[in-house]
């Protein structure tokens, strides 16, 4: 696996990533600052971590979405490349329109960083093969607006294309409004885009790798693609 | 502000000086001080900046100890935790601030303390805060409560720091006075630890960070004044955190410390520019001269004594290295962040201000420290409480309800409300979040992890002040040890009402006595700490709140204990008498 | 010169915020609110030129490149002079 | 009625939000852009009541209530009838 990392001034999850791809994949990936404007050659994933982009000023990721790396993303993405992007990364990939919709504040105005369950959708995609579908996982969440929305057209494209791959659910896998801890529409936690090569998802699976730190559960969706671009290659 | 303003006694007044303290500001300089010197004089001498009432007891305190690396004094203070890595921390409090604007005035006191830690040299790896409240009845409670724990949030979550502990308490004492007291953890490596004393002659003195601005001018002296009833119309200008341009700060900080650019490096705090310059300056037996004509400033027209007095955050002074200078610069510039040789040292011993090719300060650099009032403030203790004998009380409720109202008050309730708003897990480092008895977390790689825990019982404090502040370290230091911690070293934050009132310092001495004892008799040393004074309100002080922070130590963080039972059909053992 | 960038919600789209103050006014006691939005404004100042339209043209670009999102948000542009 | 509360940041008050906008606006090559302040604005639909002055009233308690912090912001309120 050859990950690209991107790093925004203000990012502050990157390390937890790269540790996480480091661990999981055995291969330490490159960091790749804002202001370039090409990948390392070679770079089969593209991981957009989480933090507060430029403070998260204006919106979300809308400032890191306009950078120069971000044209070399589009082009790489448009090749069919694998793009994560976790938290603050999934607002920028939406921001860039990599992906459709928005994340907005959280229904309850607050801050929210506590462990979540997410049900799995699919297990047959690059990013969730380590998973089974229906699967339950925990892992945790850590921000203010992750609450996501789109128009009616975009959901019911999204939900019909099977492109929700993460949902916020209860223990057993119940998708219920108690269990949505931010309000997002339907409970989406993680979503694909039509090509299926590039995911956002809110919740962090970078720091649940570690029995000792919390649990494991994060660590199948980058066992995952350690092994689908292993396969690949 | 021209240099010639007359220096009246109202103005005087108006600095919070006491005339004496007026009339050894001539006798040190031998004539009438121009305003901006007046302001200095100000910053320099308030009993935040001095610790003028407390200084003199604070000398009790234990502060070595075999791992001990820097105690009191800097920025922050340095422990060895081996591997050749040590440990930095501090706590320190918010509290005015937080209470005239609570998401404003926590968050940049959460600010303020993590540069204290990252001035060290060192990579904060985690946050803790102890806050107290007013009665929940209170209708301002509510408002402040939201507001500061919004704030802490705000400022560590977008700076990228977990924030694993701390606690929370209300009582109506605090009513009118809030306390905020923030603590922030770095590690650093043991042999690359940066200090604020300034070395050699016609070394550059940069400034670093985000612009100048008119923020919290008279903030230091508010720190330090009692609040009166016009506190909410007399608003002064608040202090605007920027958790993004710190994160830039961090980084930039960090790496051109790596790069072996940095001679001596402070944090503006309060009293910014003139702390921090005649810091440096008198620590490292030198002169200073600033030229304000090169301070990147936010405002336009702004004077020598707005500038020196400004209390902008995000702000940091440097003594670099000639030979780097360029290359330091080029990392700020990558990191967006204002960089201006605003200086340099002097071998005059004297601090020089020039602005607009007028000099507005010339002042003893030395003295500007030494000589600022010390006072051994009369004390007197309050007679004790009665001690009442345990079976002489009947019980008021049955023992369920007793437990239910206990487990239901707002001391003792969940804090997850709390500390749900404060991003605990990224780092990917937190063992033990909030909720158990203190936090840890792993250093590195592991295998060692720290523990951190704040405590303090403020009514114990109030009953019997030497007592309480030997049970404040001691609960420290059990929370610590429950974890599998092995207790290293403390950070204290002295919250206090007016020291002017003989019964309130005979609360803070006794709080000092019962800490040294506490520290000596379990090797617990302070290596850094805090005083916030004048915490009054219509006359009214709040409980002596003498916040410990506490730093252990675990060989192998895998082997630290949870307090949740594991299993049914355990035995349970109680220990100690 | 002196310019004003306002930026708001489309209608339909949700705002949690907006629902939020509406909830806090009422229990604030404040009565009568049948509905709040929040948007956002930029007060911009521009250097030099007293070129009005082209004043306009440059702030429409920018709201389209970077002030406003619009999947969700609509902007108007006011030049104050 | 149909209201709107404009609140912007006192003058000299850091708006480091502002500032990054600054920053990404000059990145973008939207060039002449001097400074950016940025605030809020409320739209609010008001029940019943044609009378200008009591829909005033109610705005400003809202604003000082809840809508700005008077410490660091000041406002303004509009009837739009
Ligand atoms: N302000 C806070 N910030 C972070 N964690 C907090 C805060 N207040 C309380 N906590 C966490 O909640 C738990 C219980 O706190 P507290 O009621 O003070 O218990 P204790 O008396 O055992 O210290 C502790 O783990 C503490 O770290």
């Amino acid at each position: 696996m050859k990950a690209a990392v991107l790093v925004f001034p203000g990012i502050n999850r990157e390390r937890d990533m790269a540790r996480t791809l480091k661990l999981v994949s055995g291969h330490e990936p490159a960091m790749v600052w804002h202001a370039e404007t090409a990948l390392p050659a070679g770079t089969d994933l593209v991981v957009v971590p989480g933090g507060f982009s430029y403070g998260d000023y204006l919106r979300c990721g809308a400032i890191a979405a306009r950078a120069p790396i971000m044209k070399a993303v589009h082009d790489f993405a448009a090749k069919g490349g694998l793009v994560l992007g976790v938290c603050n990364g999934f607002q920028i990939l939406c921001e860039s329109g990599l992906l459709p919709g928005v994340l907005m504040r959280n229904q309850q105005l607050k801050f929210i960083c506590r462990d979540v369950y997410l049900r799995v959708e699919r297990s047959d995609t690059p990013f969730t093969r380590g998973y089974n579908a229906g699967q339950v996982i925990r892992v945790p969440v850590a921000h203010g607006e992750g609450n996501y929305i789109a128009d009616g057209e975009t959901i019911a494209r999204l939900e019909g294309e099977g492109r929700v791959l993460f949902r916020y659910s209860s223990p057993d896998g119940l998708v219920d409004p108690n269990w949505n801890h931010n309000g997002a529409i339907n409970g989406i936690a993680g979503i694909l885009n039509d090509g299926g090569n590039v995911l956002g998802m809110m919740p962090h699976p970078e720091n649940h790798v570690e029995a000792i730190v919390g649990c494991t559960d994060g660590r199948g969706l980058f066992a995952g693609l350690t092994d689908y671009l292993g396969q690949a290659a | 502000m021209p240099n010639t303003v007359k220096i009246t006694p109202e103005l005087v007044a108006e600095h919070g000086l006491k005339p004496d303290e007026y009339e050894r500001i001539l006798k040190l300089i031998g004539r009438e001080p121009t305003l901006t010197e007046l302001g200095i004089f100000s910053a320099m001498w308030n009993e935040h900046c001095s610790y003028k009432s407390s200084k003199v007891h604070l000398r009790g305190l234990p502060t070595k100890a075999p791992w001990v690396i820097q105690g009191p004094g800097e920025n922050a203070g340095v422990i060895d935790i081996g591997d050749g890595l040590a440990c930095v921390f501090k706590m320190e409090s918010h509290n005015h601030p937080s209470y005239i604007e609570p998401y404003q005035g926590a968050a940049t006191g959460v600010g303020g303390i993590l540069r204290d830690v990252f001035t060290m040299g060192a990579r904060p790896i985690a946050c803790l805060n102890a806050l107290s409240f007013g009665a929940p009845s209170h209708p301002k409670t509510r408002h402040l409560v939201s507001g500061v724990v919004a704030g802490i949030g705000g400022y560590g979550n977008s700076f990228g720091v977990p924030t694993v502990g701390g606690s929370v308490r209300f009582h109506s004492r605090y009513d009118g006075n809030c306390l905020v007291n923030a603590m922030a953890v770095g590690i650093a490596r043991a042999d690359q630890i940066f200090y604020a004393a300034a070395s050699g002659v016609g070394m550059p003195i940069v400034y670093l960070g985000s612009k100048t601005g008119r923020d919290g001018i008279h903030g230091a002296t508010m720190a330090s004044a009692e609040f009166g009833a016009d506190a909410e119309e007399k608003r002064p200008t608040v202090q605007v955190g920027d958790p993004f341009s710190e994160k830039l700060l961090l980084e930039a900080c960090l790496e051109i410390m790596a790069k072996g650019c940095v001679i001596a490096i402070q944090d503006m705090g309060a009293a910014g520019l003139t702390s921090s310059a005649t810091e440096m300056g008198a620590k490292g037996d030198l002169g200073v001269t600033l030229d304000l004509d090169k301070v990147p400033c936010r405002e336009e027209g702004m004077t020598a004594y707005e500038m020196m007095l400004s209390e902008s955050q995000e702000r940091m002074l440097m003594v670099l290295k000639p030979e780097k200078e360029q290359e330091a610069e080029a990392i700020f510039r990558k990191w967006g962040l204002d960089f201006a040789v605003v200086g340099e040292t002097t071998p005059t011993k004297r601090f020089v201000v020039k602005h607009q090719g007028e000099v507005m300060a010339d002042l003893p650099i030395i003295e500007l420290g030494t000589e600022a009032p010390e006072y051994k403030r009369p004390f007197v203790s309050l007679a004790k409480l009665e001690e009442i004998e345990a079976d002489t009380v009947q019980a008021p409720v049955d023992t369920i309800e007793a437990l239910e109202k206990l487990i239901a008050s707002p001391d003792l309730c969940s804090k997850r409300w709390v500390w749900e708003q404060y991003d605990h897990v990224i780092g990917g480092n937190t063992v033990q979040r909030p909720g158990g008895d203190a936090a840890v977390v792993r250093v590195e790689d592991g295998p060692k992890g720290l523990a951190f825990s704040t405590d303090v019982t403020p009514r114990y404090c109030e009953a019997d002040p030497f007592e309480g502040g030997k049970q404040a370290v001691a609960e420290c230091w059990r929370n610590l040890t429950a974890v599998g911690a092995k207790p290293l070293a403390i950070t204290d934050n002295l919250n206090f009402g007016n020291p002017e009132k003989p019964e309130i310092m005979g609360q803070f001495v006794g709080c000092v006595r019962g800490i040294a004892e506490a520290c000596k008799a379990l090797d617990f040393p302070v290596v850094s700490g805090n005083v916030s004074l004048y915490n009054e309100t219509h006359g009214r002080a709040i409980l002596p709140t003498p916040s410990i922070g506490g730093v252990g130590l675990l060989e192998d963080f895998t082997k630290s204990a949870t307090l949740a039972f594991k299993c049914e059909g355990e035995a349970i053992l109680l220990i100690g008498e | 010169m002196k310019a004003r960038v306002t930026v708001t919600l489309k209608t339909g789209v949700l705002d949690p915020q907006g629902k939020a103050i509406e909830g806090a006014l009422r229990s604030l006691g404040i009565e009568g609110v049948a509905s709040v939005r929040q948007g956002k404004v930029f007060d911009i100042e521009l250097e030099g030129t007293a070129d009005r339209a082209k004043a306009e043209e440059l702030l429409k670009q920018a709201a389209d490149k970077l002030l406003a999102n619009t999947v969700v948000e609509n902007y108007s542009v006011q030049v104050l002079g």
